[in-house]
């Protein structure tokens, strides 16, 4: 007998759906202007987006934590709430370096800030779900918007870039969808609480077994890549060259949070079954990442490219904590991001302000370490500003970094890994060495004779931008207590 | 009111070494010398009165100033003790060094550092005056240390000179023979710490009273150990075999300084520490017999060498080193008090010896070559009746100070019935007289063998001949105070009387020492008073020239410990610190470096190396991932 | 009869076959291709469980996929034109400035 | 005023702060005063301090992250106070000695940086707190020998760094692993060392965490085989870098021994004993040999620091309050010995522009007073009694005596090897014939470089003769820690190694 289809909007529970109908429709709204009226400047659609951002935050930060909604496909429970805070504060930070003091192509175009939005729907899609195909569309939404942005910096370089960023990202989709395809096909489910269920019932099967690993690896595969974790890295560093300054900064942050979120769902969930070997290949995999990524980090040239190698051995050092599988490792995963996200936004910031048309002082990279040279005496400020950003990020106390690096650290050691919190130790002084390079460049040595200004795209937006960041760096000790409290509360409440 | 004299006596040189400080880097002022000399005068007489007022009273008197080191259960003060001991030994010093003040007045007449001379020779003697009136290994330790500063700076005095070969100048020059007593001083020093170790964490203090109290409960073997270690630093500072090179080096400072310190005062300083620490000693005969052993050894042993030598400094020199072996013999047979009487006396004597010789050096415009000498006894007459008294003390001439102690040395190694130290502490008496002598006669009697018509020798100042008077009044009668010396000092220490078989021989031993005292000046006479003749063959032979190398040992040291520890510095610094410690450090740095060069090259830039490495490392997954399933 | 696990296997060969092509072919078009195929093995293997389980969500996943599929397809053709216009070649070595 | 340390450790970053609105002819005067405005604020310090009191005093604590446990927490005992007072000592006369011309004003406000860090690792109780100041005192030396160095000033700056960070890294696990413990005998977070002091600990548990902090401070004090970037770094420094570096850098690792690792981890300590004594004779004896073979003074000096830090650790772990009070009073005799000694090496650097040996010779009679001046902190160096080297080195090997008589002997050598060095460089630059026409006209000491020496000479006279208001302050610290050691010794070797001194009146 057929049941008629009866769907009440209670039990739909649209308030879940808000933040990103809000994002969504903020996105429309711009392309509508822009078709409206195609001469609007660039600064409006600054502003625009980010009262967008501010409404979605406040939408965000009025969701109830523990709730399904929308046939239960949205999931809005601790972390996925801190983890859209966290997207959106970093749009935030993002959107305001459009405002450069010189003219960049891809900002005069309205679908920039459109398509950013939909990306930023994408990741909260992404977030807020445990639905195998949820995830799939907001990882794509996001993923095929990011790849434009790429492309939009107009050089040919951000187009290579975009291609190989794109290919390899429909590689990893392929293998992000076989793998939910074995989920499936093992668990008849799609829905990750479902699926562990499932799965702890038949936990002793050998049949079973097979099928988790193959799942496991393809999903891990696909992860990794998003995560840029060793061997599935070799994107980041082309794609971070290639995109501008502060868009690299922002992939370095925003699309990790959103992955790592997914990634705490999936492994997380075969980790509590008692899968070792899943928790074994990820530090496995963390441990590489940290390691290979600084030392490749070691011999790079570029300022860039060496933060590239530096945003992916982080990635490395929190996945370490995702491994751990404890509160407080995926507290640290978040309070790590939360303080890395504005010393790695403010030093990519940075390179953005220092950032020409064409390339003065090298034929092949934007921001090669002589640019830098005698920063000092050029421009005293930025350069002790960039020096501190450095130094942060080398996880020199009290900067913001530090306090992300020994919670992971004491996470690890908490859960017994203690060689974990070693080999964390040993990477943070190999990559002390990077950082240290351009404090080197910028405190010790003298200007490159007969090349003008590096502070070439300086404006008030920027200086903003760059401000608050150097606030929150330096000021980390006086907020980490409040943010951990808060992470740790919200993270224990959903259950992690 | 005596507590005021004890810090007088201490403090006037302290005064006067500031005093003279103050004029330091200033041109001579003839005040400066005179100031110090005075401040000398009256820390000899605040010594002369305490030395009376122990004398007549029996009783010592202890100051303790304030508290210097504490830490832990270790309280070290600055406390004086003035005993029988110390002040005998506080009147010698202040006498002596009063005597070389003056004289050094008219010595250094010439010198531009004439003030900061001063300054350093009464510093020493403050120094002097802390290690003697101590009333703790530790102070004593501090005097110790402090004079041989004193000593550094003096033998470097003048630290102008070129380093020379050591084949035109044995000590190289005065800075390289002051940088080497210092360190060999600091080897015997740390044997020395040692000691104070070994006392304080078995005793619990470093005070005297303490210690020597503590002395009967002590195991033997921590004693022996003690005992040793103390006499390890003593060998330092009196220059013991085998660390006794570095004293006929120290020659190289001013003659002045010869005089005080390395003859009548700082050399003298191990032996004052073995008969100050006579308790110890006492309790420890292996150690004693040792110290006599040694003693008696290096008497012969730097007699042998002054035999030949031709210089008349170094001369002196040996023969103060041949006498510190008669103390320690004394010393260490028990008979302490006879040490401290050989002491003093010594110090009259050979102070004078050395300040004769000064005259002398003076004249010869700093000739020092007794070869190059000869006939200047018409020219300075003072100075050759000094240096013959001294010498006849020193051969052991009855009546002259030196019969009076040195027999009774002799005596008490045959009173011990240790005969073999007894024949070779006689044998040694008469090569004293033989070399005392040839000296005497080589430089005063004969023609003269330098060039007459450059050189005109003249008498030293007459202020200075008067200076030297009382050294030269004691050298003779010193001797004559021996039973009253006796009576004073051994309400401390130990009493050593001659058994009644050593006194019933006692004609027979004073004959035989004598005989060899006056066969040596009579040899001397007969080879050296009518002029010197060369006797080439003797001088090529094998023992001459043995004798005439110090036996080789300085070469020895030189080859065997100072260029094996230069080219092993070398070696340690840029073999090992920096091509193993050094590289090391840098090859981790560089391994990362270069892993870091070797992995960059996986980023090819070419995508599908890319995709490759991501269907490659997705196998790699599933790889490790079995593995680890197998594994668990 | 063909049942569940002959799907699975064709499935899983496209699969392996897209995933072969995306490493040997030397074309970014191709490449474009060879994913999409692998996409569609998915699909199959989508549409098999599903069909199996007697359930729906598969063959929603396997849409969405196709959804998915013809957006990407739609971007990265738009990637490949705009990069043709730069480099004049859709050749992958041409594709190697950024390197290190 | 009870905040009087947060007043001491702000103070000088504050100043630095706003020094970068002073005038840069004016930044010199404004830095000295402001170190000399510093320097009477931690006189003021002692003067307030209650010498009889054995523990903590001028006690702060702000919570800061109380779910990790971290706090703001200060307080200084008789250990650190006298440490604290030579770091702002040893700035000051930097500063009044400091002949740089070239960006003064950065070198003043690093300066200022640079003091607060140092005296932040001083007064710190809090784990945390420390390893923040401790790391941040990397940066500004960083800067000072990377900027004003010599021509291998970048690498030597940044191997200092590298090297430095690297080992205090390994120590900061063993930071968080000591708090993982401590919250899980007691449920409660806690990076206060005072509340670490009371944690019993197993064995085992003593001996990695010993290792973990060992790397640490090793590198820091530096201990052979980890020292091979203190040369670098004092032979590419600049004057005043060598002064701050021997000073009071490297005591901040035997600080941290002192701090952390003996009351901490008694057990593992005793059982320590005998490797980190063989490490220091090595470092005593084999540096001593380097620094013999060394062609430039300031590098002797170098390697002498290794050398004299050797005795200090060696006291360390004699177990005993006469050598660790000793190795206290060391570290402040060696700051202030070898600080002076590199400020002379820098005034002869000054005027000839070299500082290699064999370029002078004779130099006491070209330069009268300085040579009576380097002839002072040579003989304090070389341990003289009555000069401030000897107090400390003496209880330092009369302390070690009780636990190993052969190594104390070995470790002994020191006051001969010792000499052997410093005499031959003061044989080689100033004695003999001056033979160099450049040297003839070598002006002696100028009045702004002899002021800045003569309250050094001065301190180095009068603690040689009179120690007693530092030592005794040190030693009652001292004596009450060596007895809560020995309370909390779990083995029975430890215990008897562990000699209570007998005057102890605890309160630690």
């Amino acid at each position: 007998m057929l049941q008629p289809i009866n769907v009440s909007l209670e039990s739909l529970n649209l308030i879940t759906l808000a933040p990103m109908l809000i994002v969504i429709a903020g996105a429309l709204i711009i392309l509508i202007l822009d078709l409206i009226n195609n001469k609007l400047h660039k600064s409006l659609y600054v502003m625009l987006t980010l009262l967008i951002l501010f409404v979605d935050f406040g939408a965000v930060l009025g969701l109830n934590v523990n709730e399904r909604g929308f046939f239960d496909v949205m999931l809005i429970d601790g972390i996925s709430i801190i983890s859209q805070l966290m997207i959106i504060v970093g749009s935030m930070i993002f959107i305001p370096l459009a405002l450069t003091s010189r003219r960049f192509h891809e900002y005069s175009y309205p679908e920039f800030f459109a398509l950013f939005l939909f990306m930023i729907a994408g990741f909260q899609f992404m977030v807020t779900s445990d639905n195998l195909i949820l995830i799939f569309v907001g990882i794509e939404t996001a993923s095929l918007a990011l790849y434009t942005l790429i492309a939009l910096h107009n050089r040919s370089n951000s187009y290579e870039a975009a291609v190989k960023y794109f290919t390899m990202g429909a590689l990893a989709a392929a293998f992000y969808a076989m793998g939910s395809a074995v989920i499936y096909g093992l668990t008849g489910s799609i829905e990750l609480y479902k699926v562990a269920e499932v799965m702890a019932t038949r936990i002793n099967e050998t049949g079973l077994m097979i099928a988790i690993f193959g799942s496991s690896v393809l999903l891990l595969v696909a992860f990794s890549f998003k995560l840029s974790l060793f061997p599935f890295h070799t994107w980041a560093p082309d794609v971070y060259e290639g995109a501008s300054a502060p868009l690299a900064g922002f992939m370095s942050v925003v699309p990790k949070i959103a992955a790592f979120v997914v990634s705490i769902r999936i492994f997380g969930m075969y980790i509590d079954l008692g899968v070792e070997w899943v928790r074994i290949i990820i530090l496995v995999m963390a441990v590489l990442t940290m390691t290979l990524a600084n030392i490749m980090a070691l011999v790079q040239e570029d300022v860039k490219r060496m933060l590239a190698y530096s945003s992916i051995s982080h990635a490395g050092f929190i996945m370490a904590a995702l491994a751990l599988d404890t509160t407080e490792g995926t507290t640290a995963i978040f309070l790590y991001y939360a303080l890395f996200m504005f010393t790695n936004l403010g030093a990519f910031s940075m390179l953005w302000i220092s950032r020409h048309k064409n390339r003065r002082f090298d034929a092949r990279y934007d921001h090669p370490y002589e640019k830098f040279a005698g920063f000092i005496q050029i421009m005293p400020v930025g350069a002790v500003i960039m020096g501190l950003f450095m130094l942060s990020l080398a996880g020199v106390p009290p900067f913001s970094v530090f306090w992300g690096k020994i919670y992971v650290m004491q996470a690890a050691v908490n859960a017994g890994y203690v060689w974990l919190a070693i080999v964390m130790g040993l990477n943070s002084a190999i990559a002390a060495y990077y950082y240290l390079k351009l404090i080197v460049y910028m405190f010790l040595m003298d200007p490159v004779k007969d090349v003008d200004t590096i502070y070439y795209n300086l404006s008030k937006p920027l200086m903003a931008v760059i401000g608050l960041a150097t606030l929150a760096t330096v000021t980390a000790i006086f907020y980490v207590q409040p943010l951990i409290s808060y992470l740790y509360y919200m993270i224990s409440a959903s259950g992690y | 009111m005596m507590e005021n004299l004890v810090y007088i006596a201490l403090f006037a040189p302290f005064a006067g070494s500031l005093f003279s400080a103050l004029f330091g880097m200033s041109p001579k002022q003839t005040f400066v010398g005179i100031v110090a000399s005075s401040l000398l005068f009256i820390s000899f007489a605040a010594s002369a009165t305490l030395a009376y007022h122990v004398y007549s009273t029996g009783a010592a008197v202890h100051v303790t100033m304030m508290e210097w080191i504490s830490a832990g259960d270790l309280t070290i003060p600055f406390g004086f003790l003035v005993d029988q001991v110390s002040v005998t030994m506080m009147t010698v010093v202040t006498l002596v060094s009063t005597v070389v003040h003056i004289y050094s007045i008219g010595y250094m007449d010439h010198d531009k550092s004439f003030n900061r001379f001063f300054s350093y020779l009464s510093a020493f003697v403050f120094s002097m005056m802390i290690l003697v009136m101590s009333d703790n290994f530790a102070g004593l330790f501090i005097g110790w240390e402090g004079v041989g500063v004193c000593s550094w700076l003096l033998i470097g005095f003048w630290y102008h000179k070129a380093d020379q070969p050591r084949e035109e100048n044995p000590s190289i020059s005065p800075s390289w023979a002051a940088n080497e007593a210092f360190i060999v001083n600091r080897i015997a020093d740390l044997g020395m710490l040692v000691g104070l170790f070994i006392i304080y964490w078995n005793v619990g203090s470093l005070q005297y009273d303490v210690v020597f109290a503590a002395v009967p409960e002590l195991s033997g073997s921590v004693l022996n150990a003690a005992a040793l270690a103390l006499f390890i630093g003593a060998m330092g500072k009196s220059a013991q075999f085998p660390l006794h090179t570095w004293l006929t080096d120290a020659m190289e400072g001013p003659t002045p300084v010869s005089a005080l310190i390395h003859a009548a005062t700082m050399v003298t300083a191990g032996v004052f520490l073995v008969i100050r620490a006579n308790p110890i000693f006492s309790a420890t005969p292996e150690v004693s017999f040792f110290i006599a052993a040694l003693g008696t050894f290096v008497a012969l042993f730097a007699a042998s060498m002054a035999l030949v030598n031709r210089d008349l400094k170094r001369i002196i020199a040996f023969s103060t080193l041949s006498q510190l072996g008669y103390m320690f013999a004394a010393a260490g047979l028990g008979a302490y008090w006879i040490a401290l009487f050989h002491l003093a006396a010594h110090a009259f004597f050979k102070a004078l010896l050395f300040l004769g010789a000064g005259n002398v050096m003076h004249a010869m415009d700093g000739e020092l070559d007794i070869f190059k000498m000869g006939g200047l006894k018409k020219a300075m007459n003072w100075t050759y009746i000094y240096m013959g008294v001294a010498s006849l003390a020193l051969a052991g001439i009855p009546v002259f100070a030196g019969f009076f102690s040195k027999d009774a040395i002799i005596e008490t190694a045959f009173n011990e019935g240790t005969y073999v130290l007894w024949a070779i502490l006689v044998l040694t008496a008469g090569m004293t007289a033989f070399y005392s002598f040839r000296q005497v006669f080589l430089t005063f009697h004969g023609k003269a063998r330098y060039d007459e018509s450059t050189l005109h020798p003249h008498e030293m100042y007459k202020f200075v001949l008067i200076a030297m008077s009382p050294l030269a009044l004691l050298a003779v009668i010193a001797g004559f105070f021996m039973g009253g010396f006796q009576t004073f000092v051994t309400k401390l220490l130990p009493d050593y009387v001659m058994s009644d078989h050593t006194h019933h021989l006692i004609w027979v031993l004073t004959a035989v020492v004598l005989v060899f005292a006056v066969g040596g000046i009579w040899l001397a006479y007969k080879k050296y008073a009518n002029g010197l003749k060369r006797d080439e063959e003797l001088e090529n032979s094998f023992i001459y020239k043995l004798l005439a190398n110090q036996y080789y040992i300085p070469q020895f040291y030189e080859e065997f410990i100072t260029k094996p520890y230069a080219m092993l510095s070398e070696h340690m610094w840029k073999d090992v610190d920096m091509k193993i410690v050094d590289a090391t450090v840098d090859g981790i740095a560089k391994f990362l470096y270069k892993s870091g060069d070797g992995t960059r090259k996986m980023q090819t830039g070419n995508l599908s190396n890319y995709l490759n490495w991501m269907a490659l490392g997705s196998v790699l997954l599933l790889v490790v991932a079995a593995i680890s399933a197998m594994l668990s | 009869m063909i049942g569940l696990s002959h799907y699975l296997i064709v499935s899983a060969l496209i699969f392996s076959i897209g995933l072969m092509g995306v490493l040997r072919r030397r074309n970014l078009l191709m490449l474009f291709f060879a994913t999409e195929v692998m996409l569609n093995a998915v699909n199959i293997a989508f549409a098999a469980i599903s069909h199996y389980y007697n359930d729906l969500t598969g063959q929603m996943f396997a849409f969405f996929i196709i959804a998915i599929a013809a957006s990407e397809v739609a971007v990265g053709l738009g990637l490949l034109i705009v990069l043709y216009k730069k480099y004049g070649s859709l050749d992958l070595d041409d594709l190697a400035s950024m390197k290190g | 005023m009870d905040n009087i340390l947060s007043v001491l450790v702000f103070f000088p970053a504050i100043a630095g702060l706003l020094g970068f609105v002073v005038n840069k002819d004016s930044a010199r005067a404004y830095g000295i005063t402001v170190a000399a405005i510093e320097f009477f604020l931690s006189l003021w310090l002692w003067l307030s301090f209650d010498s009889s009191n054995a523990g903590m005093q001028f006690v702060e604590l702000i919570p800061l992250i109380p779910d990790m446990g971290i706090g703001y927490y200060v307080g200084v005992d008789g250990i650190s106070l006298f440490i604290i007072l030579m770091a702002t000592l040893m700035t000051l006369i930097g500063m009044m000695s400091m002949t740089i011309t070239k960006n003064i004003k950065n070198m003043i406000i690093t300066l200022l940086f640079l003091e607060m860090t140092m005296i932040g690792v001083f007064v710190a109780l809090d784990a945390i707190i420390f390893y923040l100041f401790w790391e941040l005192s990397l940066v500004p030396m960083l800067y000072i020998i990377g900027a004003w160095g010599g021509p291998l000033r970048v690498y030597a700056s940044v191997k200092f760094f590298l090297y430095t960070f690297t080992g205090s890294l390994i120590m900061l696990v063993g930071m968080l692993f000591m708090a993982y413990v401590y919250h899980n005998l007691t449920g409660v977070w806690s990076f206060a060392i005072t509340d670490w002091y009371s944690l019993v600990l197993p064995v085992n548990y003593q001996l990695w965490l010993f290792a973990a902090f060992f790397f640490g401070f090793a590198i820091k004090v530096p201990m052979f085989p980890f020292h091979t970037w203190l040369p670098y770094a004092h032979g590419q420094a600049p004057t005043i870098g060598s002064v701050i570096l021997a000073a009071v850098l490297l005591k901040m690792g035997t600080y941290g021994f002192v701090r952390f690792s003996l009351p901490m981890f008694p057990d593992a300590s005793v059982m320590m004993i005998t490797p980190i004594a063989i490490l220091a004779i090595i470092m005593i004896i084999y540096t001593a040999m380097v620094a013999y073979a060394q062609k430039d003074i300031k590098q002797v000096i170098a390697y002498s620091s290794v050398s004299h830090m050797g005795i200090i650790m060696l006291g360390i772990f004699a177990m005993n309050a006469e050598g660790i009070s000793g190795s206290v009073f060391q570290m402040l005799s060696h700051g202030i010995v070898s600080g002076a000694l590199f400020m002379l090496v820098g005034v002869i650097y000054d005027r000839r522009h070299t500082k290699l040996m064999s370029e002078f010779g004779g130099l006491a009679s070209v330069m009268p007073k300085y040579a009576v001046i380097f002839g002072i902190m040579l003989m304090a160096s070389v341990g003289l009694p009555l000069t401030i080297g000897f107090v400390g080195e003496f209880l330092v090997l009369l302390g070690f005596y009780q636990v190993s008589p052969i190594m104390t002997i070995l470790a002994g050598t020191s006051i001969i090897i010792g000499a052997i060095y410093m005499l031959a460089v003061y044989k080689k630059t100033f004695f003999g014939p001056v033979t160099n026409e450049a040297n003839k006209t070598l002006k002696d000491l100028d009045s702004k470089e002899t002021w800045s020496l003569i309250p050094l000479v001065l301190i180095v006279i009068w603690l040689g003769v009179y120690p007693k208001p530092v030592l005794e302050p040190i030693d009652n610290s001292v004596k009450a820690m060596v007895s809560f050691m020995h309370e909390k010794a779990i083995t029975q070797e430890a215990k008897d190694m562990i000699k209570v001194a007998k005057t102890d009146k605890g309160g630690f």
